[in-house]
């Protein structure tokens, strides 16, 4: 058993991961402080990568980074960097598929959020980047935590957009989830449940150690 | 992601990077595909094959969106004749030939004998336009004058991939459904009830024709070269591919 | 240094107009629940904007709404209590302290503080794991190590037990002393409110009628509303007749006060202005009897019906031989008498 | 232009959300009262679906629906009922794959509501029903709401497990996706991109509705 | 009706062991805060659960750790006042008491309440949009409704203003005293204490030594944590000789007790003992310097620094010449020392 899916899908979500955090919470931090007349078209237009079928995403994300597209051509041009067809192009896909969640989990917590103190924060003179990194965060955090995991399994078993855009390539593109549908294909029923088993036991693993995380935080 | 790790002592020629060469392959033919490139690789140590699979269509969309490819076997002509200038055009060959077959779940009481009896069945999966077969399927029920009153009733589900077909058949969620016999070969819960006559539908040719604007043109025309032989056809023969009619 | 502020806030059902004018001395602002008090203190302290108005701090004006000012809270400069806390739950209480004192970078009187809080076996633990006296006194040592130019205390003592409360309102009443700026204190505590400021304005309704000298307030409250908050125990419906006397439905009594005052609307009378001999001065006299004796520690509040008055008597006394039912004719010394215009 | 596949996509969303509703709000319930210890593994297993690719999910559904299948079997023997291959499997599809969504969205909401009113309530003689019906139900309703809308949103562009075990059968089991995947692998790109606009415009008003809800209740 | 507690519990740091035993009477538990009184109250409750021991209520055993008996909050018919109020957050005033009613299914009792907390005008109001003081009374009117068998007020009053309080007070008194089951108060407010309870229990550090009649424990408080909460101002260590004398090191001062008591600790002495004339009893005499005065509205409170001691003297005198840094001199009857043993 060739172990280069694991390794790729694992690095791809979890770049994916680390970018879908940044932006989430950062887009959940705007909206929220939007005013009320353009906060709702905001909020909607955020979720719909996550309404659109994965592969639709994959196609238009094709368009955008191929070297014709938007992204790809300048790409190309300045760096000859071919994007699509090679592992990063699926993180961009999997941010894009996994950002909502974040996203959305994110805002909820943040709104939640007793305003009160950060009222107190704002009297004491600390700096809006303080108030949100030392005490928004932190405050947040069992939300904010909630929505990275949602978005790291769901960037592992990520598979419509992550073909379209980053093919199947054994030992270059394969992703867990790729390598599954294609064994699947060849009939190699046996292999695919293999991988099958892996991503959950993965999936298993992270959800189960942000759990004993979340558990042990709460009784310090 | 380099592989100069794998330098043999016998190998003196590997001492500098391998040419790579990317073929874009409908995935049916995934493992035969990589049962040669061992072959293959191993022959030629100045070149390194990278293969990209996938449904034929979505291969065709992709390299029309600019991805980085030397050679493309297409499991459809129109996927080829999709691509227009992007291939070219006197490399372009018919290199295998597949057979479409009607399959029902393994021991169906209800199944129909033959291609005759879909008049009767309550369901059938057929692959959309986009899977290759699913034209041939078309044509095959148009030309026995079952397609109108079969889509009329509404017993036609069209499957995205291969798999969809094959699956759905095996769990018995329709009554047969009609595949390649290669694809039928990968699938223990579905047995084949009839192969359909040759003269309903055009032949089923896999094309294959090295990229206008392809990196490695030389190598990839090399590549398919080799394809052609015995010996990459034996491979092929072993999943149930067979060499097109040379007409 | 000193304070101005004249605002005005529309929230739903409830309307905020408030004037307040004042150098750098302890203020207090008692009021009843309901009636402002925290609202205005979030308006000065920038996080709540008033729809119209002005807020001037040490000469700086931090909010004008026909100049288009309006400071962020960061930079007003000011100190607010919240009175739920209002502690980061996150940081442990030696944090908490630390972030008031990012401002002044005065790290040093964050030691000193956490010993003058008596919260030094605390210091590690998270405000979720104190109980709310202990939080209280968290948000106290947080606001003082942010040295603001103005401190506003909502309720400060309002979740301490008696003993901490005794020695936190010293240490606070150093702190008023000793500090620089205005300090506003919003307090239930009329004694507290007495103790610790000099002058006092009372809340009612989101208005007030200005500050007034403590002294002068709880000899001579004007309104029910400030009788009730000195601490009368009696306020009471009155009626001025044409010719000068006051009845007092609720006691079936009439007087002619010693000095005439236009538009009396009530009278109060404190529990303790009673008394059982007749008196040397101008007096009046309520027969009633006793319906309800309740002990305190040092005396006893005693609940009397007064013959034919729809009302109640509240008598504050330290006689132990009294009994539930019984008869019993009380004096009131005229100059025990307010007389209420509001 | 036929309708049918937006009002077949709406019915399958719909009655998934429902039942994707209490199914949800009653795993979170269950899983906030179980003891630490199995506490964690029932979440990680309640959370597994949304981590598998929809094909994988959709092949198993099509093992346990299908007429040989666990549970296919016995309601045809019995009902003379064929669920695989109809609209209603498709239910059954977008159930598993929203579950996760709506459970998690729940459980995070469930776990910050202050526990001193749930002990008030319970100290005034209320019953655990009315409890959790009229006191944690709305005070959580942002969260449930949350959670409810990425579920319906999610359904609507389910693609990989509906088309696996719902099949497309035009005018039958056709749904906005698998129309949409289909007329595209056609090459009829204009009425895809069509369909495709359909779907944001949808999943649009439906993210609009109730975020001016939302907007509504918390000024009444 | 009655109310049996023998409970511990170990918390983090912290641990609660309580001994409570009471009729039909109001009881109070006074104490500092932090001291495990809403801890003891939600164990009652059967919002938490001890980890050894065992709650009788009118005779059902409600919980006992060896029998392995541990009834539901819902079946225990205990109403506990949370000292955050806990009002259902999507529930109207009304809905909310409402609630209370649904034990009882005494929905009629619903409106006379509301009219008795003056919530008339708030009734179709949501929690949020109350003041801290409304939403106290709510949280009070929703507990009566549930006619509970026990009562229990984790701090009633702390967030309502004075005038409000002592309506409030007025209204509890007579509830507590209509009320057929137990009533246990936890208050911060010794006098309030005194005046709706008839035993107070003493709690410190988790611990109690028991109920005591209050009258005694007010006059002769005998450990540190009572004398603090009945309210003497001044609580000293003290050292007993083996003369039987006693020395307080911080006003450097000895004297011989009247009676003799074994293992003195302490004394505390109330502001109100000293005098400036010479007691016609036994005495001890203080000279220091006054080094700060406060007043409040009806008496001041000075502070004096004694002469050669190393403490603090709080004295509670009606005379205003006094002046800062001014030398005094102040006699205390020897019977108003209370000696205290722990
Ligand atoms: N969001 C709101 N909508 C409507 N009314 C509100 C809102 N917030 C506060 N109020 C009302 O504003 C008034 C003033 O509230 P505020 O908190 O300032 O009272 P307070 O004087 O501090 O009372 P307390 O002493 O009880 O804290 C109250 O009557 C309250 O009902
Ligand atoms: N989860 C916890 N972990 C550790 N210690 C705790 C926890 N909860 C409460 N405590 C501690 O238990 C003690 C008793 O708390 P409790 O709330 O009963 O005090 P209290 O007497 O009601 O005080 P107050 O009058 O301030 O409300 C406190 O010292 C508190 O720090
Ligand atoms: O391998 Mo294909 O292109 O899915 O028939
Ligand atoms: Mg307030
Ligand atoms: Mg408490």
């Amino acid at each position: 058993m060739d172990w280069f899916p694991l390794w790729n899908s694992l690095r791809i979500a979890a770049a994916a991961t680390v970018i879908t955090f940044f932006l989430g919470i950062f887009a959940a931090y705007l909206v929220c402080h939007l005013p009320r007349s353009v906060k709702g078209i905001c909020d909607v237009i955020l979720t719909i990568p996550m309404v659109l079928p994965p592969t639709v995403v994959g196609f238009f994300l094709l368009r955008l980074l191929g070297p014709k597209g938007v992204i790809g051509s300048p790409l190309l041009e300045w760096f000859d960097l071919r994007i699509i067809m090679t592992w990063q192009a699926a993180i961009f896909a999997v941010i894009i598929v996994t950002f909502p969640l974040m996203y959305r989990t994110t805002r909820g917590a943040f709104e939640s959020f007793d305003p009160n103190i950060l009222d107190a924060a704002r009297t004491l003179g600390l700096s809006g980047r303080y108030i949100f990194w030392r005490i928004l965060l932190p405050g947040c955090k069992q939300g904010v935590f909630a929505g990275m995991i949602l978005a790291f399994a769901r960037g592992l078993g990520e598979y419509g957009a992550t073909s379209m855009v980053s093919g199947y390539t054994p030992g270059r593109t394969a992703t867990i989830s790729t390598t599954v549908y294609q064994l699947w294909r060849e009939g190699n029923t046996d292999l695919a449940y293999r991988w099958v088993f892996v991503n959950l036991a993965i999936s298993f693993c992270v959800l189960m150690a942000v759990n004993l995380m979340e558990r042990k935080r709460r009784k310090p | 992601n380099s592989n100069t790790q794998t330098d043999d002592a016998s190998n003196a020629a590997a001492s500098t990077d391998p040419t790579e060469v990317t073929v874009f392959a409908a995935a049916s033919l995934t493992e035969s595909l990589n049962q040669i490139k061992e072959v293959y690789e191993s022959e030629h140590p100045e070149v390194e094959l990278v293969y990209n699979f996938d449904s034929s269509g979505t291969l065709q969309t992709q390299i029309e969106e600019g991805a980085v490819c030397d050679l493309f076997i297409s499991a459809g002509q129109k996927q080829m004749d999709g691509l227009g200038d992007l291939v070219k055009s006197d490399s372009r060959v018919d290199l295998l030939e597949n057979t479409v077959v009607l399959v029902a779940p393994k021991g169906a009481e209800n199944a129909p004998a033959s291609f005759e009896d879909l008049a009767n069945v309550s369901s059938i999966a057929l692959g959309n336009s986009d899977v290759p077969v699913g034209q041939y399927s078309e044509e095959i029920l148009k030309y026995m004058g079952l397609w109108d009153g079969l889509n009329a009733d509404g017993k036609i589900t069209f499957g995205s991939n291969v798999k969809e077909v094959t699956s759905q058949v095996a769990a018995a969620a329709v009554d047969c459904g009609i595949v390649y016999r290669t694809d039928a070969a990968s699938e223990p819960e579905i047995e084949v009830v009839a192969t359909a006559p040759a003269e309903s539908y055009s032949p089923a040719i896999y094309p294959a024709a090295v990229l206008t604007n392809a990196a490695q043109a030389e190598e990839a025309q090399e590549f398919l070269d080799y394809l052609k032989t015995d010996k990459a056809m034996d491979v092929f023969a072993s999943v149930g591919f067979s060499r097109p009619d040379e007409a | 240094m000193s304070i101005f502020v004249d605002i005005e806030k529309n929230l739903d059902g409830f309307r905020l107009n408030m004037q307040l004018e004042a150098d750098n001395i302890p203020i207090a602002l008692l009021g009843a629940s309901g009636s402002g008090k925290s609202m205005t203190l979030r308006c000065i302290a920038g996080v709540e904007k008033p729809d119209r108005g002005k807020i001037v701090i040490d000469g700086q004006c931090v909010f004008d709404s026909e100049k288009k000012i309006n400071l962020p809270p960061q930079e007003r400069g000011t100190g607010l209590l919240f009175q739920n806390y209002a502690l980061f739950p996150t940081m442990t209480v030696r944090q908490n302290i630390m972030c008031g004192a990012r401002r002044s970078r005065k790290y040093t009187c964050v030691d000193a503080l956490i010993q003058q809080f008596g919260l030094e076996k605390l210091d590690k633990r998270l405000p979720s794991e104190l109980s709310g006296g202990q939080q209280q006194r968290v948000a106290l040592a947080r606001i003082l190590a942010s040295q603001p130019r103005i401190l506003m205390l909502d309720e400060p003592f309002s979740a301490l037990d008696a003993f901490l409360r005794w020695q936190v309102e010293q240490q606070m009443s150093e702190v008023i002393e000793s500090f620089p700026g205005t300090t506003i204190l919003v307090s239930h505590n009329r004694e507290e409110a007495y103790r610790l400021c000099q002058k006092i304005a009372v809340v009612q309704d989101g208005k007030t009628h200005g500050l007034r000298e403590k002294r002068e307030l709880f000899c001579h409250p004007k309104t029910q509303a400030e009788a009730h908050l000195v601490g009368m125990e009696n306020v009471l419906d009155a009626q001025q007749q044409s010719d000068g006397t006051i009845y007092i439905p609720a006691w079936n009594v009439s007087f002619t006060p010693q000095n005439t005052v236009p538009n009396v609307r009530a009278v109060s009378v404190s529990a303790h202005a009673f008394t059982l001999e007749e008196p040397p001065s101008d007096y009046l006299t309520v027969n009633g009897c006793i319906t309800r004796i309740m002990h305190g520690p040092t005396d006893a509040i005693v609940l009397i019906t007064p013959q034919q008055g729809s009302g109640v008597l509240h008598w504050r006394t330290c006689n132990t031989s009294l009994q539930r039912d019984q008869s019993i004719r009380l004096y009131l010394p005229l100059d025990q008498i307010h007389l209420l215009t509001e």
